[in-house]
């Protein structure tokens, strides 16, 4: 007889490995670090093996690369759109701008800390960060995957107000629709 | 009681294999396209990877009935077409509910899914996937002339309209009707580059241009569940285009274990290779604007259609 | 520089019919200086007339110190191959220019940015408010005495040990405790 | 004909057609667009504020990141604008060097825009080969100056660093492998029916409109206007290097397309000239102090040919150690505004992206 227990463990073991073995990236590049994407996908460095694809919405992606700086006006929509994605999802941080503003510490329109407003999983530091670094960074999600320890929504579920009061601070006129999807 | 039994037990088995089958080739299509693109590629069984995550996604949210029960229309639509499509010829393991006129029903019931799709696209208010829709139909217009004009050209040669017999047609005379009716075929063939959707076609979901098109909205299960949908869809087109021009596979005289195996192993064959055709079309070619691509069906292969014809009643 | 003779010509085609000064830069600038009323007759007359039809640039530089804005459109011959830099400069308090989308589309383009970054109003502009940022209450930021450091700390999350615009030796200094070698002393800042 | 509803396409921010991250707001109506309206600034860094709180020379690390996909140019464009102040003579090998290093930039950017060119239109095989081989050029690059993407390389009075030893052998080598290359290119995507069907007819930009609307570079020279600053106000070496500049007529997509294909040969016979020709000698005219130099007061005024077309940088310095202000104007400030918003009208969506890719359009260089 299998327990309840250990059924659940197969089952969980299932299901993480089809979904680190299946990552589907948002296209949405919302820095310079866009640049190096076409670069991973593509014939040399080849993010496919690893199970990586572009996903053309939303609803259908599972990782959302913050590829550097977020412009204020930009972080409004990276928000609609983290929050239109369904759960399990993953952010990757991608270059420095993403971790401490990078060169752009001291600009008056992109934000600084990115864990401030997203939840973030992984961060891959560098600008840019070389195809090599960002498929390592990929890499680090998917043993975080296996380990079950990826939980970007339940968090950003959990801490809601948390992130809603820094990103009310920043972005001035809130008119979008409330996290209840 | 013991017939039925058997039958409801193939029909499991044949909507397995058709899943089975379908996700494979999509996967082996990956592998090879990655290969001629210069790279290593995804492993061939990604799919049913990709598949086992969007079905294990939660999906929170809600686009009205239609929207939630699009994908379900898709999956239905390709089984029961599976159903009248007989996998192997006169094979007990294979049941199909073959009947006269099953050739005529088949051509609308194809059709069910992408009605269901277009209802279920609508109702999600996405201004890309109502384009989609849009660009999906006046596609289906485009290549069903083509490829009713090959079906109609068999059905006037032959007079009949089931496929079993067509079958049995090609298997009693040792012809296929590749050889007998070559302008259908050819006809049937163009048509199928638009059923496929690969490259120039694949205008419905066209991601520079609509993002994905009709399936915008849809992500998670209901996508999980469109694509073992089509994939099932996929097997289905192959193996109707194998029953009708191809000769189909199996032997009505052997249905032992090993002559069925033997059988589907052809058939696996024939499929593959007349899928290459949409793929290999796809790798090196852009894509068509949606008004190009009708003019693109309405020029030759309808002429080849018509032709077929000519050549039928002659 | 013996050969600025179309510069020369350009300069006097220029100033002569409006009576304004201006002087040959170098070799293919030539540059005029004139009111804030003289601007779009020259630019038309430029374009129309001397065959100045292609607007390369416009920008704007906030003299803060002399409490003016400096504008600057930059336009170019493709026959006579010479840049012509009409130059006028505005109050900085309540800055109105004329606005010149009639003589070149995209001059839009540039007015909008000046609009939104130095607060220049230019009346009967198309387009709107928002053109790189949005929902923007403070000051113009391109202004010279909006200080973006200062508003970035405020407003921004900042990760501690980002300091601003330090020397990198420095900080290497004080993390591992060792000196600054020689060689890089060179280029330091002190000095 | 019926008229027909109009709906409201948001095509972006976030959207795979889009090239990088802005928003353009379509009125369509059915398959045809009926207005369009561009909505810039999701790039936003304010890079000439932050340019004004940096040194002469920190200035660079910003400079680079202006337009991604080719970041050469602007550290190029911006050198000269301060030599021009400061009047920095440059060495002779460090102007071959800089041609080289522009000319490689420009390829990279041409295998780049094969990708999205091809991949908006759909076809994504010829988007993998090229990015693929982009690789290549972008090795050149590392072994040169340690970066793959941003070089910072190019300085006022020189070059950086003078060339590794065997360099330019592997920079021919792989001229070699990029000039065999072009034969499949050219069999995947201009010699393609499906290609020239999209291309041709599509995305028009009238002759004796385009200067007036401010387009630069190759789409100016799709409509068979022959205009580059590389023999307009030849710069570095450019006069001493026998090129052509091609111009096509038409002003459609194929036309940009054929442009781009014949730039990409003269390239490559460029960077073959130029190595051929590259005297020996200093290749740095030394700034002395970067951390403290001094830049005389004025302002200077200094364009370059891109990929996208002309770049022009307005430099005005107060006698200080930091730029007083710094203006740069790309060829995407023109193309992916007004010019956008006027050849869009009347086109089918499916060609909207298609469009913006022949443009060369690139956002990050339209807000900065």
């Amino acid at each position: 007889m299998i327990n309840d227990k250990d059924s659940q463990k197969i089952v969980d073991y299932i299901q993480n490995f089809s979904r680190k073995h299946s990552l589907f990236v948002m296209a949405y590049g919302t820095g310079c670090g866009a640049i190096e994407i076409p670069a991973t996908m593509t014939s040399r460095y080849d993010a496919e093996r690893f199970g990586i694809r572009g996903a053309a919405t939303p609803r259908q992606a599972d990782v959302l690369l913050i590829t550097g700086y977020l412009a204020t006006k930009t972080l409004k929509r990276v928000i609609r759109v983290y929050e239109q994605m369904q759960e399990p999802k993953y952010v990757i941080g991608f270059g420095s701008c993403t971790i401490n503003g990078g060169m752009y510490y001291d600009s008056y329109n992109t934000i600084n800390a990115l864990e401030q407003y997203i939840p973030v999983d992984v961060y891959i530091n560098g600008c840019m960060p070389r195809p090599e670094s960002v498929i390592s960074g990929f890499i680090k999600l998917q043993e975080l995957i296996q380990q079950g320890k990826a939980d970007n929504g339940k968090r950003y579920r959990e801490n809601l107000e948390w992130y809603r009061a820094n990103q009310k601070k920043i972005i001035k006129n809130w008119k979008m629709p409330d996290y209840n999807w | 009681m013991e017939d039925l039994g058997l039958k409801i037990f193939g029909a499991i088995l044949t909507t397995i294999m058709a899943f089975a089958v379908g996700m494979t080739y999509g996967g082996i299509v990956r592998k090879l396209t990655a290969r001629v693109q210069n790279r290593f590629g995804p492993p061939f069984y990604q799919n049913f990877l990709d598949l086992v995550k969007l079905q294990s996604k939660k999906t929170n949210v809600a686009h009205g009935f239609m929207g939630h029960t699009a994908p379900v229309w898709i999956m239905v639509a390709s089984i029961t077409v599976l159903m009248f499509i007989p996998i192997l010829n006169g094979n007990l393991w294979f049941p199909n509910l073959s009947f006269h006129g099953d050739l005529i029903f088949i051509l609308y019931m194809m059709v069910f899914g992408s009605l269901g799709m277009a209802l279920g696209a609508g109702q999600t208010g996405n201004p890309n996937s109502a384009i989609g829709v849009t660009r999906g139909l006046s596609m289906m217009v485009g290549f069903e002339i083509p490829f009713v004009l090959a079906l109609v050209a068999l059905m006037v040669q032959y007079h009949t309209t089931s496929i079993q017999d067509l079958m049995q047609i090609q298997h009693e005379s040792g012809t296929w009707l590749i050889f007998s009716n070559p302008f259908a075929f050819l006809a049937a063939l163009f048509a199928s580059l638009g059923m496929f959707r690969y490259s120039p076609f694949d205008i419905v979901g066209a991601p520079a241009e609509l993002a994905s098109g009709p399936m915008s909205e849809f992500g998670g299960k209901y996508l999980g569940t469109m694509m073992s949908g089509g994939s099932i869809f996929a097997f289905i087109k192959l193996t109707l285009y194998v029953d009708l021009f191809l000769g189909g596979a199996g032997n009505p005289d052997h249905t032992g274990i090993w002559a069925t195996l033997a059988g589907i192993g052809v058939l696996l064959i024939k499929t593959f290779t007349l899928y290459m055709v949409p793929v290999f079309y796809g790798w090196v070619s852009p894509r068509y604007r949606t008004e190009q691509a009708i003019r693109y069906f309405w020029g030759w292969p309808t002429a080849l259609g018509i032709i077929g014809l000519i050549w039928a009643v002659y | 520089m013996t050969d600025l003779i179309k510069e020369q010509k350009l300069l006097e085609n220029v100033t002569n019919p409006f009576k304004i000064k201006g002087r040959v830069i170098r070799n293919r600038r030539v540059e005029v200086f004139c009111d804030k009323e003289t601007v779009s007759s020259v630019l038309l007359y430029a374009k129309t007339q001397l065959g100045y039809i292609h607007l390369a640039h416009m920008t704007c530089i906030d003299w803060i110190d002399e409490n003016k804005f400096e504008l600057i459109y930059t336009i170019w011959s493709p026959v006579e191959k010479v840049h012509l830099f009409v130059k006028t400069k505005i109050d900085r308090e309540n800055p109105v220019m004329e606005n010149i989308d009639k003589i070149w589309d995209q001059a839009n383009t540039y007015e909008r940015e000046m609009r939104e970054m130095f607060g220049i109003e230019f009346p009967g502009l198309i387009g709107e408010h928002d053109f790189a940022l949005e929902d923007w209450d403070e000051m113009p930021p391109m202004r010279k005495d909006f200080d973006t450091h200062q508003y970035a700390e405020q407003t921004y999350y900042n990760r501690p040990g980002r300091e601003d615009a330090k020397d990198v030796r420095e900080t290497l200094v004080e993390r591992s405790g060792t000196e600054v070698p020689d060689f890089a002393k060179k280029y330091s800042r002190e000095r | 004909m019926i008229r027909e509803k109009e709906t409201t396409l948001y095509l972006g921010p976030q959207h795979p057609g889009i090239t990088g991250n802005m928003m353009i707001k379509l009125k369509v109506q059915g398959d045809t667009v009926v207005s369009a309206t561009t909505h810039v600034g999701y790039l936003h860094r304010a890079f000439e504020k932050l340019i004004e709180r940096r040194n002469w020379l920190n200035a660079f690390t910003l400079l680079c990141r202006f337009c991604v996909p080719e970041p050469d140019p602007m550290e190029l464009t911006y050198a000269r604008a301060v030599e021009e102040l400061d009047n920095r003579e440059v060495p002779e090998r460090a102007k071959y060097i800089r041609v080289i290093v522009m000319e490689l930039a420009r390829l990279q950017s041409f295998l780049l825009w094969y990708a999205g060119q091809a991949g908006s239109g759909g076809l994504y095989t010829m988007g993998q080969w090229s990015v693929g081989d982009r690789n290549y050029v972008l090795d050149l690059f590392e072994d040169l100056t340690g970066g793959r993407i941003y070089h910072m390389y190019i300085w006022p009075g020189g070059v950086r660093r003078d060339l590794p030893d065997g360099w330019t052998d592997k920079v021919l080598k792989t001229m070699d492998y990029l000039e065999n290359r072009q034969k499949d290119y050219n069999q995947l995507m201009f010699d393609n029916t499906v290609f020239q069907k999209r291309a041709k007819g599509v995305g028009i930009i009238p002759k004796d409109k385009a200067v007036e609307w401010g387009v630069v570079g190759p789409p100016l020279r799709g409509t068979g206007i022959k205009s580059d600053v590389r023999i307009d106000e030849p710069y570095e070496i450019y006069d001493k290097l026998d090129f052509v500049v091609p111009t096509f007529e038409g002003g459609d997509i194929w036309a940009r397309a054929m442009v781009r294909q014949e730039e990409f040969r003269q390239s490559i016979s460029i960077i073959r000239q130029a190595i051929e020709k590259m005297p020996k000698g200093e290749y740095y005219n030394k700034v002395p102090n970067p951390m403290k130099w001094i830049v005389p007061e004025g302002q200077a005024w200094a364009k370059t040919e891109s990929v996208r077309g002309e770049i022009g940088f307005y430099v005005a310095s107060n006698g200080t150690n930091k730029p007083y202000r710094v203006h740069a104007k790309g060829a995407a400030y023109t193309h992916g505004v007004t010019v956008l918003e006027k050849v869009l009208p009347g086109q089918n969506i499916a060609d909207v992206s298609f469009i913006m890719n022949s443009l060369g359009v690139c956002p990050p260089e339209i807000e900065r």
